[in-house]
C-alpha cells in the first residue's frame, strides 16, 4: 500500500478525500492556487504546494504543474476528485508514465467512456440499450438531417461533455441551428472541444444512476442505485439512494447491466453508470462517469461502505473486500448540493464574503463542505460550495430529517439554493416521489409557496429594532459595548414564570 | 418611533417606544439578543426566532430557518422625504440593463431600435464556466447598447438601454 | 400521537430531543434560565420560556416552574432529557398528574429504580445477579460492620446516586470514616438524602450496559450493549458499541437478563441496564438508568434506530415498530465526552467566553454540541459541553475517525478534554480494547506519551510571528486593515511551482 | 530581531527579519495567512498547520490538531529585563495558594502551622457539583489560612500561604 497521497482538487471533495486518507493513516499533499491559500483543503492537508493563479486553467488543469508537485513532495499516488483532470486520459497517463498511482481508472477507459460517441458505440456491442440517437460526430448539416429522422424532443449533446455543458434541448426543427451553435460554443469553452451528438430526449423518465466498485483482479460489483431526477439545466440538484422507481428485480437488472459496461471497457476503481429510466421501466445507459461522483455520499450512507476508501484499497491493488452478496441497502439517504445561486434570479451566481456559518449537525446529518467564516466566494471556479446529506430509516424520515438540516443551515453574505431546497422537501409531489428529469423545471413552481408569514414579521421586528437602536446610538452617544443581551426587552419578560 | 417596513412586497408599520412594541398596530412581548456580530436570537410572545442579520447601504438582510429575507426600513422622516422626491421626479419610461454578475459577454443579441418582448434574451454572459442569459424585464425599444461580444464586464456595468 | 412537547433540560441534550421533535413535525418548547437566554436550545425551539436565575435549583430543578409553563404554552408531553428532572418521581407524577404525558418511564418504576437499595433488593428477587453488597441505607457503624465481612477494596454509593456523585472507593478499614462523611456530603449536596450503601469493587472489570425499549403493550426489546468502563471518578468519558468483550450468546444472555430487570418493574419507554462485566464473563447488575442516557448515540448509529423518536412513539402510545429480531448491528460506534476541563491539571473545571470554534464533521461523524462563538461557559452546569460520535466498519476505523475527528475539533477560549480524547484514541491499549473500568486512572499516562515536536516548532513559529508583527504596528504606524493574507511570507514562495 | 519562546518547559530561538526567518538557526521558508481574527494557517517548508491563537496577557495560547499549547516569548531587550529582576529579587519561600475556579469551600483540611507533604490537600472545592482537592504544590508549613468552611470563593482569592 502506498503512504502519501496528492489530491489534485480543491473545495468539499478535496476535504472529503484527505478526510478519508487521514483515516487510512496516509500523508496527504494538497495543491492550491491563489484564490484558496487558506481554502479549507490546504490547511486540512498535511502539506500545501502553491500551483497558480486562481483561474482554474492556470493552476487546477495545470497538469504538468501537479506533477511537478508531486515529484517534488514524494507522494506515491494522485487523486483526481471530480471536474478539473479528473476525466483527462492523458493527466492519467501523464500521473503513471512519472511512477504514481493515479487512483482511478485505466487512462484507456477513461478515453473511451469520455468520447461520448465512442463509448455509444462500445455500449451497444456488449449488448447495453443506449437512447436512441447518433453514433459519431456531426456536422450541422449531417445534425439536422438526423435530427429529422429521430424526431423532437431531443438533445445537443458535447462529445466531451459532462455536468450538463454543452447541451440543450431543442423541441423543433426552427430552433436548431441557434442551439447547435450555442452547445458547440458552451462546449468549445468548457472542454476545447465541439464536437457534438444528438440523443432523442425521453420525457417523464428518470435519471438513475448505479455506483460501481471494480478492482485490478476483475472483481467488480454494484453498490445500488442513485435517483438523480431532480436537475435543473442537467445539473444534479437533489440525490437519493435507494430510488422510489427501482424494485429489487430492477435493480439487479441494472447493476448487472452496469457490471457488464464496466467490464466492456476493462474498468476499474470507483465509477458510476448513468442511466435514463422511462414510465414503463425500461433502461437506457446515458454516460458512464469514470471518477468519483458528486452525490456518492447517498450510497456510502444507505451501504455503509466508504467509497473512498475502497478507491484508495483498489489502487493500492488490493482485492475487495465485499462480494456482491455483502452489499446491502439499509434505509434512505438524500443529499441537496448547496451552490452559492440566487434560485430566485435565474440561478445566478452570488459572490461576496462569508459573514457568519452554521452547519447543520445532529442524528444522521452529514455535511460536506468547503465553507467557512471569512471564506471569499469568487466567481472562478464551480458555484456548489457544500453538500448536506442525511439518512433516516424511511424516506419520509430522510425528506423531514432534510428539512430539518436545511433549516439550520446558515449561510450569510452571498445568496443560497437552500430556500429552494426547502421548498422541494415541502412540496407533496417530492415526498410522493413522482420524479422526472423534468421535474424541477416544469412542474415545480417555487413562486407559488405561500409566504412565511411568521418568518416574516420577525424579520420585519429583528430589522427594524437594529435600525431604531442604530439610531438611538448615532442621536445620543457612544454606549460602549454596544450589543450586551438584556438590553433590549419590551413589555416584561416574555411570559412563563415571572420574577 | 414609527417605521415603515417593506418586505416581500408587503409594508408593515412598526412602532417602537422605550418600553413597547407593536406591528401593525398589535402590541407584542419582545427579547432581543444579539448573540454575535451578526447573530440574533429574538423572542416575540415566546415564538423562538434564530437570525443572521447583515445591514447592506439601505436595506437589512436577514436569514431565518434558512430563507432570506431583504427589509427596507422608512422613518417617518425619511418616508416623508422619499414622498416627496418621488412626486417630483419625472416617469421616464427609460430603463438601464446592468450586467447582474462580472463574467464575459459571449454574444449581445440585440441592436439599437430593436423592438423585444419582455423576458427576451439581450445579451449572454458566461460566468463560473455557464452561460447566463439577460433577459429584458419589460417590453419596449432597445437604445444604446453598451458592450461588445468578447467583452469582459464588470458587476453593474451597463449592457444596454430599454425605452 | 401528541403535538406539542416542552423539553425540560438544557445543553446538547435539549438540542438532541428538540431535533427529534422537530423531525416528527412536533411543536417545541424550550425553557431557560437567566445563563442560558441565548443558549442553543432556545434559539433551537419554537418557543421559549424564562424559568428563573441561572443555578439549576432556581430553574432547571424547579418542577413547579416548569409544569406551569408547559400550561402556559399548551405542550401536551414534557420530555426530560437526563440528569435535573429526569429521575425524579415526584416531578413525573406531578407531570401526569397536571394532564401531560410525561416521555419516560412510569414514575414507580423511576421511584424503584432510584433508590438503588430497593432496586438490588427487587433485582435479587427477579433472578438477577447483583454485585455483592449491603441491601439496605447503613449507619456508619453498620457500613464499617458490613465493610469488614464483604471485604476491600469496596465502594459506597448514595442511595439516590446517579453519575459517580457520592460514590467513593475504599481500600481499607482505615479509609472509611474519611470516605463516608465525604459520599454523604456529596449525596446530600447532589440529592438531598445521604442515605448510602456499600458493595464489593470488583477490580479488573468491565462496564457494559444494555439498552432496552419498552412499550405500553408489554413489548419490551433491547438495542444491544453499550461499553463504557472508560471512567474517572465513575464518569464516563468514552463509550462504545458494542463492546469487544462480548459474544452474540453473552449479548443474548445479557439482552434477556436486561428484559427481566426491566419487566420486574413495569418498565415502559427508553432505559439502561448497566452491568458490570468480570474477567470470567460474569455480570453483575448496577443500576438501571431509568432515562435516555449520555451515551445512547453509539446504539442508534450501530442499529439505525433513533431512540429518542421512539421515546416519543413509545410515549404517544405506539406499539414497538421492531421486534427483537429486526434489531441488527452493522459496524462500530465510539463517542467521546468533550467537557470544558483540564485534564492535564486533575480535571480542573475550564470557564471562559468560546472564542473560536469548528466542529468536525463529514462522513461518519456526528456531533452533538451546546457551543457556539460567543458562549459564557459558566460553572453553573454540568462540565460536559459536547460529544463526538463516530461510526466505523469496524473498530480500528470507527477509532481511526475519532481522531481524525478529534483532531478538526477546534475549540478556543476555554481548556477541554479534547487532547485526553486524542491520546486514548492513540494508545496501543485502547486500541488492543483491552479496557476496564480502572484503565483511565490506573494505567493510563497521559504525561508519558512523546511531546508533538513538529506542532511544538509551529506553535513556536506562529506565536513569534504574531508578537514580532504586534511589535512593528505598535513601533511603526497603524498599518490599515492589519492582517490580510500574503502579507507575510519568508524566503519566497514555499516550493512547489514558482512563478 | 531574536526571541527566545518558551513551551513545555523547552526553548527555543527564533530570528525574524524582513525576508527570513529561523528556529534554532535553521532557516524556514514560511507562509503565514490570517484567516479570520482567531484562525491561522501557517505553511513551514510546505508543512501546513491551522491553528486557532488566542493572546493571553503575556503569553499566547495555540490550539492546533485538538491540542493546546502555550508559549511565551521574550524578545532580547525583555530578556534582559527579566534576567536583571530575578537576579535582585530576594528568593522568599512563602507560596500562595489561591483558589483555581470559583466555588464553595467544603472543607479546610490544614491549620497555620501544620506541616504538609507535597501533593496534600488542603482544602476541598466544589464546583459543578463535584468535590475538588486543593493540594499543597510542594512541601513546607502553613503560613496563614484565609478561607472557612462554607465560603463562597472568586477565582484567584487567596486560600492559604505555604512557607
Amino acid at each position: 500500500m502506498f503512504k502519501k497521497v496528492l489530491v489534485a482538487n480543491r473545495g468539499e471533495i478535496a476535504i472529503r478525500v484527505l478526510r478519508a486518507c487521514e483515516e487510512r493513516g496516509l500523508r496527504t499533499v494538497a495543491v492550491y492556487s491563489d484564490a484558496d491559500r487558506t481554502a479549507l483543503h490546504v490547511r486540512y492537508a498535511d502539506e500545501a504546494y502553491y500551483i497558480g493563479p486562481s483561474p482554474s486553467r492556470d493552476s487546477y488543469l495545470r497538469g504538468d504543474r501537479i506533477i511537478e508537485v508531486a515529484k517534488q513532495a514524494g507522494v506515491d499516488a494522485i487523486h483526481p476528485g471530480y471536474g478539473f483532470l479528473a476525466e483527462n486520459a492523458d493527466f492519467a497517463q501523464a500521473c503513471v508514465d512519472a511512477g504514481f498511482i493515479f487512483i482511478g481508472p485505466p487512462p484507456e477507459a477513461i478515453r473511451l467512456m469520455g468520447d461520448k460517441v465512442q463509448a455509444r458505440r462500445t455500449m451497444i456491442a456488449a449488448g447495453v440499450p443506449v437512447v436512441p440517437g447518433s453514433e459519431n460526430g456531426l456536422s450541422d448539416e449531417e445534425a439536422l438531417l438526423k435530427a429529422r429522422e429521430i424526431g423532437f424532443p431531443l438533445l445537443i449533446k458535447a462529445a466531451a461533455g459532462g455536468g450538463g455543458k454543452g447541451m440543450r434541448e431543442v423541441n423543433s426543427i426552427d430552433e436548431m441551428p441557434a442551439a447547435l451553435a450555442a452547445a458547440r460554443r458552451e462546449a468549445m469553452g468548457a472542454f476545447g472541444d465541439d464536437t457534438i451528438y444528438i440523443e432523442k430526449l425521453l420525457r417523464n423518465s428518470r435519471h438513475v444512476e448505479i455506483q460501481i466498485l471494480a478492482d485490478n483482479h476483475g472483481n467488480v460489483i454494484f453498490l445500488g442505485e442513485r435517483e438523480c431526477s431532480i436537475q435543473r439545466r442537467h445539473q444534479k440538484l437533489v440525490e437519493e439512494a435507494p430510488s422510489v422507481a427501482v424494485s429489487p428485480e430492477l435493480r439487479a437488472k441494472m447493476g448487472a447491466t452496469a457490471i457488464a459496461a464496466a467490464k466492456a471497457v476493462g474498468y476499474t476503481n470507483a465509477g458510476t453508470v448513468e442511466f435514463l429510466l422511462d414510465k414503463d421501466k425500461n433502461f437506457y445507459f446515458l454516460e458512464m462517469n469514470t471518477r468519483l461522483q458528486v452525490e456518492h455520499p447517498v450510497t456510502e450512507m444507505v451501504t455503509g461502505v466508504d467509497i473512498v476508501k475502497e478507491q484508495l484499497a483498489i489502487a493500492g491493488g488490493r482485492p475487495l473486500r465485499n462480494t456482491q452478496d455483502d452489499v446491502k441497502m439499509q434505509g434512505w439517504a438524500i443529499e441537496c448540493r448547496i451552490t452559492a445561486e440566487n434560485p430566485y434570479a435565474n440561478f445566478l451566481p452570488s459572490s461576496g464574503k462569508i459573514i457568519a456559518l452554521k452547519e447543520p449537525t445532529g442524528p444522521g446529518v452529514r455535511v460536506e463542505s468547503s465553507l467557512y467564516t471569512g471564506m471569499e466566494i469568487s466567481l472562478y471556479y464551480d458555484p456548489m460550495v457544500a453538500k448536506v446529506i442525511v439518512w433516516g430509516e424511511t424516506r419520509a424520515q430522510a425528506i423531514l430529517r432534510m428539512r430539518r438540516a436545511l433549516r439550520e443551515y446558515q449561510i450569510a453574505g452571498i445568496q443560497t439554493s437552500i430556500p429552494l431546497h426547502i421548498q422541494i422537501m415541502e412540496s407533496s409531489q417530492f415526498m410522493w416521489g413522482t420524479l422526472d428529469t423534468a421535474f424541477l423545471e416544469e412542474r415545480f413552481h417555487p413562486e407559488d409557496t405561500p409566504p412565511d408569514e411568521e418568518y416574516e414579521h420577525a424579520s420585519v421586528l429583528l430589522a427594524t429594532l437594529m435600525a431604531h437602536e442604530e439610531g438611538r446610538k448615532n442621536a445620543v452617544i457612544h454606549r460602549g459595548e454596544g450589543c450586551k443581551r438584556s438590553l433590549w426587552r419590551w413589555a416584561g419578560r416574555g411570559g412563563g414564570w415571572s420574577l | 418611533m414609527k417605521y415603515f417596513v417593506h418586505i416581500n412586497g408587503s409594508e408593515y408599520e412598526v412602532e417602537i417606544s422605550d418600553k413597547d412594541i407593536s406591528l401593525n398596530g398589535e402590541p407584542l412581548q419582545v427579547d432581543w439578543a444579539q448573540v454575535s456580530r451578526t447573530h440574533h436570537s429574538l423572542l416575540v410572545n415566546n415564538r423562538s426566532y434564530e437570525a443572521v442579520v447583515k445591514k447592506m447601504r439601505h436595506e437589512y438582510q436577514v436569514v431565518i430557518a434558512g430563507k432570506l429575507f431583504t427589509v427596507d426600513i422608512e422613518d417617518e422622516r425619511q418616508r416623508r422625504l422619499n414622498r416627496g422626491r418621488t412626486q417630483l421626479l419625472p416617469t421616464t419610461g427609460e430603463l438601464t440593463i446592468n450586467a447582474p454578475i462580472p463574467g464575459l459577454i459571449v454574444k449581445v443579441l440585440v441592436q439599437p431600435g430593436d423592438e423585444v418582448a419582455e423576458n427576451q434574451a439581450l445579451a449572454i454572459l458566461e460566468a463560473m464556466k455557464m452561460e447566463n442569459e439577460i433577459r429584458a424585464p419589460r417590453a419596449g425599444v432597445i437604445g444604446k447598447v453598451s458592450v461588445n461580444a468578447g467583452e469582459n464586464v464588470k458587476q453593474g456595468m451597463v449592457i444596454c438601454t430599454l425605452d
